[in-house]
């Protein structure tokens, strides 16, 4: 099957920063577990890569109460980061989904800098593709939020993490900032390989029977079909700015959406909340954009990467 | 166990009870694999919700490679949901998680409002093995009784307002029922605190007792830890791929 | 029928730093034209009041090509601010409308602070309920999206308008920054009489046929359903750090939307892209809200706004 | 004019030709208002789209108090309007805008393409007084002629690959109509290109010529600008409250 694949995606190969993808289509961090959970809709492979779910050094039990809550077309969680750490990961989490032949992509996030260091080092092992630093999920109380909005915090994040790993480093940038632009040009001089962008908006919802917000964390980061227009944006504003390439997401549920991120400049996409909705819907995305490619006659999907810009 | 997400023809829709559906849909793969406690995610047509709606499968029909869900009118998704009719075709992304043990051979089920829904497809597994112990508000919210007679021994009522059966909750009349039978499994399915009831008195008549959690979820899958829960053990679980079945002593403290 | 809404919504009545609504519920400046624009559809006195197409002191085009397009739950605009100048609304509009008994809310875009200065005080004459300053939007070039996202030059917008007009005077904010509430601290330091939020978010969208953005302007303000999370996320965090009143706004579609914006901490909420999909669903958002008051034995709207602060 | 927004069933729905749909609503304050060259603004049913959607008016009926309306699928809103049966509540605001001159006593009616359905219902209210020039790309496109005939004295045809009537273009038959024949109005409905030959072909010949142009459409009353045009006398009009139907010298330059 994964030669027939092969041949079938012919014009979806491409290459960033070094990393080898079957197709330009991965999946986003904590919205796709460590991509075994999906082993029997995704043929997982095939998809540029899986960014695993957001790992940080020590266990996270994550955020009580309420975690996750509808939108119109969207979605608010504040899952806050729980994850087994660091050590459970590479010991038993990373030998298992290993012969899923797959880009392992691991989302890491850290207290202070030097975390994002000692994780970049420890993560600097065979069977991980890359590093994707989460410097912006909304959730998180000891800093997150602050080095995804300050571009010199950032910055020496993604220092601290190349410092410490051979691994290509990919910035996730957080929308809930005046100017994305600034943000992305300081993790490029930097030294961030890719840029990854958009992590979630910062929203919330109240229960007008209980008169309280909904999540047990009072905010949380929305996500989905809604916040597609404003990744979008980003993702164009960003890619005139740059020359690193570009991971784009934020709301993409079908190949229309993914070829507007391509367009718009992202070099690949990932997939998020749609993988709810529907659990292979990866799988039609690559199919998608391979048509529009063929309809084209378009060799290869880099000839529609930028073309709006 | 083998998942599929299937698109699948309503076979029938209709009010059960005031808000209270019972949507029958054709889905093979699913009814040939679903075992009872296991759940479906449903995803609603249209275009308007982002989030699938997690069911559980109320009952099967093997040779008509049917699944049924029984379910209340709550909000939005479920009014859209209770508006399709037959004919409409649904994509049903199942089974999921894992259900109640099997072995059981005399088993009491112990079940509140919705939490009937689940334990039906139970029932009728057990073909005339099981009792049903079930609690409502009133003598309304009891209509269940018809749809469980033809598939167990006996059925024991208990309403708040005592308008029919015994006064009070299912935990009122269970001692009772323990001291009168040689029940080897409780399986109890409802509110949060009724099925901590349940468990405690299980406990101290010494039967082992299994109960299903309700969270919130996204994927449905294992993936996105909107379900989580902690576990007497210590260990974090997920309702969605450990559950939505759990030794009551797993979640609950019984001590 | 005036006499018989005013007993209906008795609960509803409420007063916003002078100015007296039947109802908190208003109209989004850009949504709802001059208000006469709907009166087949919606008693316009009925209102909290209209706050009507953004006003510049010259006459303004707007936008050349596609002015709107619609996304998941919510809508693209670039209108850019077409509007007949402040002339022509002193001479013909104003007159024309006085007689609907509406709180006529004037929405208005300068260059320079000093603009603002001016328009505050043409407008400061009888049959102009309050003046807002739309310091945010994202589309004109020339120094708008300046004063929405910088602290100091809204305050100065502030202080001018202030210095100029009698009328209260309401400071309306961007969503598109990093940190809405010191936005709303300056504001309100500087004089604000009432903090509106949001305007639109800033978002695009990419014809995938013709492979160039659908809007003439590139980009638009994202409005609609789709927002609701993140008005409502500000309105809290605002609610929780100032004390004027806020006029909430952004997605509200019905009267579960408005009380959820009430219990943030709004004093009153406007109605925006609602409008487009049913005119009349202000008067519906006055009766659900009167309902859920009864419903629960409450006497004034009074009792629910920041209940869940 | 009085406009309402009214919740009307869907009498019939049906496929007139590939991807193009007519659908008939009842809504009576609709019907007895609207005037040819009018046009609505529906809702689509299910909350899953934020704007309605323009169509113009094709048919209507005074007795059984109904609209009709004839829509390609072009996109996800035209695509989830044709899959709604009969039977489904939709909601339709109108009449809107201001129609075509009524006037005439023997007017041509010019349209291409979709521009063919608002032409209908003036060709209805005519009376046998029109005649209509179509033009298409080819013979499937004129599909259009059945639905005409029982309406006009004569149909012209015209198809861009000569598959029937005069190879060409509206605007290459129209001159030799003019010619021969008297009419005292020309009203032209279809691409802005279109309009524009058509527009001065008339100007030449000098007989009065009205346009509909489209434009996408937020509120529909007026109040948005998101329709706004340039006119030849430099005032800016909207095409939804001005419009759609203009005289073509208020929009083109004729000169
Ligand atoms: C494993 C499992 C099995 C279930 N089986 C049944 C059943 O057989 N019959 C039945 O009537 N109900 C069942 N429920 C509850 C059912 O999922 C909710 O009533 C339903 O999701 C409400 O959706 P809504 O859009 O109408 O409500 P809203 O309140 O508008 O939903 C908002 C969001 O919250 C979620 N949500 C709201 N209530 C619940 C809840 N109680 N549990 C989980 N998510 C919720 C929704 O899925 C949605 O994402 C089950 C829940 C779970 C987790
Ligand atoms: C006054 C008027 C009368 C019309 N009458 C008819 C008619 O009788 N029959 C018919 O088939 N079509 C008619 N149209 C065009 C029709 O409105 C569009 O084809 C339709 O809106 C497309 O919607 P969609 O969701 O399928 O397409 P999408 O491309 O997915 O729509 C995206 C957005 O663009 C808008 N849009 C796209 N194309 C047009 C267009 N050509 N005009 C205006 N808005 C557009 C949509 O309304 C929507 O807001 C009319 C348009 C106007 C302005
Ligand atoms: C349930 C959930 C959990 C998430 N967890 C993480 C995380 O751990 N780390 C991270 O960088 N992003 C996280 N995200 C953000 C997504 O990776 C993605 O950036 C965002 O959801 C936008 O994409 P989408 O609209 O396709 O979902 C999470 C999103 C969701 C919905
Ligand atoms: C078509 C359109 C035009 C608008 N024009 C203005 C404007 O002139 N001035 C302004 O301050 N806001 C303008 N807005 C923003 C709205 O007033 C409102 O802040 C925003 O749309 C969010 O509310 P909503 O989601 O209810 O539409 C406009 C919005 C739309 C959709
Ligand atoms: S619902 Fe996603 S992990 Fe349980
Ligand atoms: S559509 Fe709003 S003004 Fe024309």
């Amino acid at each position: 099957m994964s030669r027939a694949i092969n041949m079938l995606d012919k014009r979806l190969h491409t290459n960033l920063a070094g990393i080898y993808m079957n197709t330009p289509v991965l999946t986003a961090s904590g919205t796709f577990g460590f991509g075994e959970e999906f082993a029997e809709f995704v043929d997982l492979s095939r998809l540029g890569g899986v960014m695993v779910k957001g790992t940080t050094l020590k266990p996270r039990r994550g955020n009580e109460g309420v975690r996750i809550t509808e939108t119109p077309m969207g979605m608010l969680n504040c899952i806050g980061l729980e994850n087994p750490g660091v050590d459970v990961f590479l010991q038993e989490t990373l030998p298992r989904i290993a012969n899923y032949n797959m880009n392992v992509i691991v989302n890491i996030s850290g207290s202070t800098v030097e975390e994002y260091g000692i994780l970049a080092e420890m993560l600097d092992v065979p069977g991980v593709a890359a590093i994707e630093l989460n410097v912006s999920c909304p959730n998180v109380k000891e800093g997150g939020i602050v080095f995804g909005t300050d571009p010199k915090a950032a910055a020496a994040v993604v220092q601290e993490a190349k410092a410490h790993t051979k691994k290509p480093v990919i910035l996730k940038l957080s929308p809930n900032v005046t100017d994305i632009v600034t943000m992305a040009k300081a993790v490029e001089d930097a030294g961030a390989d890719i840029i990854s962008l958009i992590n979630t908006l910062l929203g919330m919802e109240i229960n007008i029977h209980t008169q309280k917000p909904t999540l047990g964390n009072v905010t949380g980061g929305l996500s989905g079909p809604c916040v597609k227009p404003v990744a979008l944006r980003m993702v164009y504003q960003v890619a005139k700015a740059v020359s690193v390439p570009l991971i784009g997401m934020g709301g993409i549920s079908c190949a229309e959406d993914a070829i507007e991120f391509l367009l718009a400049g992202a070099s690949a996409v990932a997939v998020g909340t749609a993988n709810f909705s529907d659990p292979a819907v990866t799988m039609k995305i690559c199919d998608g954009i391979n048509d529009y490619l063929a309809r084209r006659h378009l060799e290869s999907v880099q000839d529609i990467i930028g073309a709006a810009l | 166990m083998p998942k599929a997400a299937v698109d699948g023809e309503i076979i029938a829709q209709h009010e059960l009870a005031k808000d209270v559906w019972r949507m029958e849909v054709e889905a093979r793969e699913i009814a040939r694999e679903a075992e009872p406690g296991q759940f479906v995610q449903l995803q609603i047509p249209g275009g308007a919700f982002t989030l699938r709606r997690p069911v559980g499968i109320a009952e099967v029909s093997l040779q008509k490679g049917t699944v049924a869900f029984i379910y209340r009118v709550v909000g939005k998704g479920t009014k859209a949901l209770s508006q399709l009719t037959a004919g409409t075709v649904i994509n049903v992304l199942g089974p999921l998680g894992h259900g109640f043990s099997l072995k059981a051979k005399r088993p009491l089920l112990v079940g509140g409002g919705m939490g009937l829904s689940p334990l039906l497809f139970y029932a009728e597994h057990a073909q005339g093995k099981a009792d049903v112990l079930m609690g409502g508000r009133n003598v309304r919210e009891l209509f269940w009784q018809d749809i469980y007679k033809p598939h167990v021994q006996k059925v024991f009522c208990t309403t708040d307002d005592g308008s029919y059966g015994t006064q009070g909750f299912t935990t009122t009349l269970l001692p009772e029922l323990l001291q009168q039978e040689d029940y080897d499994l409780i399986i109890a399915c409802g509110p949060e605190i009724m099925m901590k009831g349940i468990a405690k008195i299980a406990h101290e008549y010494n039967v082992p007792c299994q109960v299903s959690l309700e969270k919130r979820m996204g994927c449905g899958l294992g993936a996105c830890l909107s379900c989580s829960i902690d576990t007497t053990s210590g260990e974090r679980k997920k309702v969605c791929k450990d559950g939505p079945v759990f030794w009551a002593e797993e979640v609950f403290d019984l001590a």
